[in-house]
């Protein structure tokens, strides 16, 4: 049985997309079954459309790559009144990444979504770190982190999910805060902020000289960090970073994480999901496990 | 149009010079159709330094045989990897990818040069299936690097333009007596540079105008925005708005 | 002319060995010529003999590794008197990694070698994740970590490089806080905090469950570190993390680093060291550059 | 002793049951002196999720054809692909690494099980040119564990302990009969129950022996200290300070 429950939302698996890397499902409906995931986490969503960071967006690094997307989305009332329609009756949890530079952004947006009826939960990206204003900054500080997070929970009233960024000293820290501000659940970890030089032009390979580190290289991080966070609060984790096989999706399970996201493997295997999915399945049926809530927070 | 994800086998590897070569690569399934412009994004095997898939333009397409050709340029670790492969060996392939050329007007004339012949073979092939033979004009500094030549000559009239003149007119494609003919459609795929000009002559002449272009990728399918071009209309990816682009919607790109 | 200078120190070219992959420069010279190097780090030196955590201490990661070696070694005196004695004589530049678990043991160890005639320098490891008390806690405040420069500072007079980790939110508050306390030069990174989960036994793979990672997937994570540092201190840099090639030198470099140190890519290949000294000498020749110190900091 | 990294040619490759390949590789150098129970490190190529080269014991040597035999037992993702290189491969090793046994005694007894048996017949084949013939007693669980079996009897009398009683004896190692015999030194390498028990019977009896042990390893130099067991005496590495352990100074190991 791979059924968990993220506070009130039911997956049918622990398995979901993570947000930026899979666009809003549709990108990967020729490959796989959408309706086979826990979940679909859609591309991270502003207040008003986003025209995101010059090119180039992309650097290759080893076992990962670096981005500088920045956030580029159609802004809250294009998704409402177009995305929203093509994707609500999936038969998988849609979820919308919610992001912003500024609390009241946060908020007009996370109320634009609390009204689609079949959108039962937000992630609120406190953790982008290719936004010059907002985005990583609130995430870095636990009362700038609990202040966006309270605001938001008072006029979100379904599942919401807060994002975390790893480019903290503590991220146990911020964890408490959001749980504290009324976070329903955590996700981490969001990018780790890195950068790659072109040695030949002798320059950054990023337009944003800067940008976010993913991939199988931040695994190790992400799983450290999801552990610590898990010992730490009550509301469930969800865990991501570098997951690429059902190994390293039990790694993060096993760490504490009730769930788990995959985003850059995507890229290099647009069916990775259901591999993740059915290995979890097989890892279960070897070791004669019948629930895989029995080993979730196992170390 | 349906994307796959399958195993090809490397069936055929053909050096072209020094720099490039075309690696012909079979399907053990049916292909599905094939736009000329479309692309693949292949996995690179064995190399520890190559993490992401890497977009390569399909040169060619058999269906009878259940093979495509691709016609690769070496640059860094990735191409030379490919390069190194053994017939026999399978190859993951992420396709068809992208628009594709539209293969309007009747008297089309295509422009490439290096790697960028790559798509123009297929295509200037789509245009004689239809029943119309494209003018192929091919550029680049020197003979060696053009590297497909006399394969054009089935579906169109060629012509060959090079700085030092090892091959066709001396100079620029721009340059060439062909390229001031008149035509209703023009398709470049090349050098920046190439591209930009001829994009400004169409504009200028008001002629209908495709270019195909290549920034780097990391999905190939539209879900990470990594690969945007910036159009007269704002960002759009590469991977799935384009490879090819109307250069009415360039003007910004054509002029910088 | 691949010079550099590190305050008072003169590099013949700039690469040194990281501290703890290295061992004392001996283990690597039936495949080198160690004088070649442009530093030797040896490894993390404390006030008495430690015999550091308990097997197992590594675990293998995409393009990287955990170690939780925690800070096995000798300690000082016997490093002064035997080892010491050893290795002297080379002709390149042996510095000693000071690591600590109070300031009174890292004042203690750093006096004792001030007193050795033929070390240049001392690493000051602030940063240190696998040992309990001490260690890493002094490099994730800049109060403390200040505080610990300061007084070494008082008692050790030659070239005093303080090395940092990269587990906060802001290395360049460190960084300057550091510099404010006295260090001539700044060296990053120290490892990443990780952890890996041996899924088969359900348990951690560390006997300490977290370790430090290492290797070319922080690579972009330490880039953009020494950028960031490189731009806020006026001391000279130390770039290192994930180094495995003259194109990585380069990238630490051209990000703001005087000076390089290669750590996990000695296992990989021992003779990497010269390749990259190597690699350094032939970009100079391919883009008729006459002094590495032209692309330092080009970025 | 110098150690070495090179180049070496696959020359040969044989499965040895399902789980077992001896590699034969050669160097375009003539061979350093290599010890018996000493060990190479291999880079594992082509595989993108082996980062780390991998320990393996020297199986056997031949100096005047300049190769180094391995014995490996597929266990994961590197050994897997050490077991899929083709004849004419490269391989690189840094190497000799560790220890090696100390071939002391007139009657030694050497025990074996699984992968461990990879240093004894180099090992026996080195008593033997001392002209002293030792004693092997090699165990699995079944006949098919045991990889490699006639080879030592042109260095010793062998025998065979199996838990299903597939070859030799029924039972354990420690069960056999040639095990109670008397021996000046006992040489071990297999899982680690067995080395253990083996161990505790040695302490017991007074006798010399010697282990050989299998910590992952990152350098395999002695420069990481990654690789440590605890001996009497403190951690030691068993890279540089072992393989190879005397059992008189792991005597909270053997009785552990
Ligand atoms: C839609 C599309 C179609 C293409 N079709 C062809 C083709 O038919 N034949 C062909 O030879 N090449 C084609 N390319 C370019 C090809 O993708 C790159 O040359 C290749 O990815 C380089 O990989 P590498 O590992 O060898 O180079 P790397 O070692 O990664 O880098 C070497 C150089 O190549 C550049 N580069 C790296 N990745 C890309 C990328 N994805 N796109 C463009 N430049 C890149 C880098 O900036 C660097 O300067 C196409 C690119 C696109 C986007
Ligand atoms: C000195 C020494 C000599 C050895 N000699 C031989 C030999 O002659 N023949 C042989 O078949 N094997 C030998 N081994 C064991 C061999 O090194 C491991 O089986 C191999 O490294 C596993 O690599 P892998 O990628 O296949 O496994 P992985 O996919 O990395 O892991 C699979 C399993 O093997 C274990 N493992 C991984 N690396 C090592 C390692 N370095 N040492 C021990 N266990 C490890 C893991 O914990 C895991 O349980 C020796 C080990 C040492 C230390
Ligand atoms: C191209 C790209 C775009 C991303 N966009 C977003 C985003 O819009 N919102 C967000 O919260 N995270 C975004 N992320 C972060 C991922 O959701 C995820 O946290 C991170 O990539 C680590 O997981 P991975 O290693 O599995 O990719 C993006 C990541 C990538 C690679
Ligand atoms: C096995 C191992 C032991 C280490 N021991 C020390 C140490 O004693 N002192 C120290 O300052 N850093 C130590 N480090 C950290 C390295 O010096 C270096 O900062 C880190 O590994 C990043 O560089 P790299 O990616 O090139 O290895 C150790 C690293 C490894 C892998
Ligand atoms: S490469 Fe991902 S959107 Fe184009
Ligand atoms: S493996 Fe590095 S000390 Fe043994």
């Amino acid at each position: 049985m791979l059924d968990v429950k993220i506070h009130n939302l039911s997956l049918k698996n622990p398995v979901l997309t993570a947000s930026g890397t899979f666009g809003y499902g549709e990108e990967f409906a020729d490959f796989i079954d959408l309706n086979r995931l826990g979940g679909i986490i859609v591309k991270g969503t502003t207040g008003s459309h986003r025209e995101g960071n010059p090119y180039p967006r992309m650097a290759e690094t080893p076992s990962g790559m670096l981005n500088a997307v920045g956030l580029q989305n159609g802004g809250v009332d294009k998704f409402c009144s177009s995305t929203y329609h093509r994707i609500a009756d999936l038969d998988t949890n849609v979820i919308v990444n919610v992001s912003g530079s500024s609390i009241e952004e946060y908020c007009e947006t996370a109320a634009k979504i609390n009204d689609l009826e079949k959108i039962p939960a937000i992630e609120l990206n406190i953790s982008c770190p290719n936004v010059k204003k907002g985005g990583m900054g609130f995430g870095t500080n636990p009362q700038m982190a609990a202040q966006v997070v309270g605001e938001v929970r008072k006029i979100y009233h379904k599942t919401l999910i807060v994002k975390l960024t790893p480019n903290v000293t503590s991220i146990v820290d911020i964890a408490k805060a959001v749980e504290d501000a009324g976070a329903d659940s955590v996700s981490l970890i969001n990018t780790m902020l890195g950068m790659a030089v072109d040695v030949e032009c002798r320059k950054p390979v990023l337009s944003t000289i800067t940008g976010g580190l993913s991939g199988p290289a931040v695994k190790p991080v992400a799983v450290r960090m999801v552990w610590q966070v898990a010992k730490a609060v009550k509301i469930p984790v969800i865990g991501l970073g570098g997951i690429a096989s059902a190994n390293d999706a039990l790694e993060f399970l096993m760490a504490g994480a009730t769930a788990v996201q995959i985003g850059t493997a995507n890229f290099l295997d647009p069916t990775v999901t259901i591999k993740v999915i059915d290995g979890l399945q097989d890892y279960l049926n070897r070791h004669n496990i019948k629930d895989i809530n029995e080993i979730i927070g196992i170390i | 149009m349906k994307k796959h994800i399958a195993d090809f086998t490397v069936v055929d590897k053909k050096n072209h010079g020094q720099h490039y070569f075309i690696l012909r690569l079979q399907s053990s399934e049916p292909l599905p159709e094939i736009l000329p412009g479309q692309f693949v994004e292949v996995e690179v095997p064995d190399n520890k330094e190559v993490f992401l898939r890497r977009p390569i333009s399909i040169h060619d397409v058999d269906y009878n045989d259940r093979t495509i050709s691709l016609l690769v340029q070496i640059v860094g670790k990735g191409t030379a990897t490919l390069s190194k492969l053994d017939t026999g060996r399978m190859l993951n392939l992420v396709f068809p990818l992208g628009n594709g050329f539209s293969l309007l007007g009747d008297k089309p004339l295509l422009v490439g040069g290096g790697a960028g012949l790559a798509p123009l073979l297929y295509t200037a092939r789509k245009y004689s299936e239809k029943g119309i033979r494209p003018t192929v004009l091919l550029g680049g500094r020197t003979a060696e690097l053009i590297p497909v030549k006399d394969e054009f000559k089935a579906y169109g009239e060629v012509f060959f333009a090079t700085e030092d003149g090892s091959l066709g007119e001396k100079g620029l494609v721009t340059q060439h007596p062909a390229f001031g003919l008149s035509y209703d459609h023009i398709i470049i795929c090349g050098p920046t540079p190439m591209m930009k000009a001829v994009a400004r002559h169409a504009l200028q002449n008001g002629i209908n105008c495709e270019v195909s272009l290549e920034n780097t990728m990391a999905c190939g399918v539209g879900a990470c925005l990594c690969c945007v071009t910036k159009t007269d209309h704002g960002h759009r990816c590469v991977c799935k708005d384009g490879p090819v682009f109307n250069v009415k919607d360039m003007k910004e790109w054509a002029e910088s």
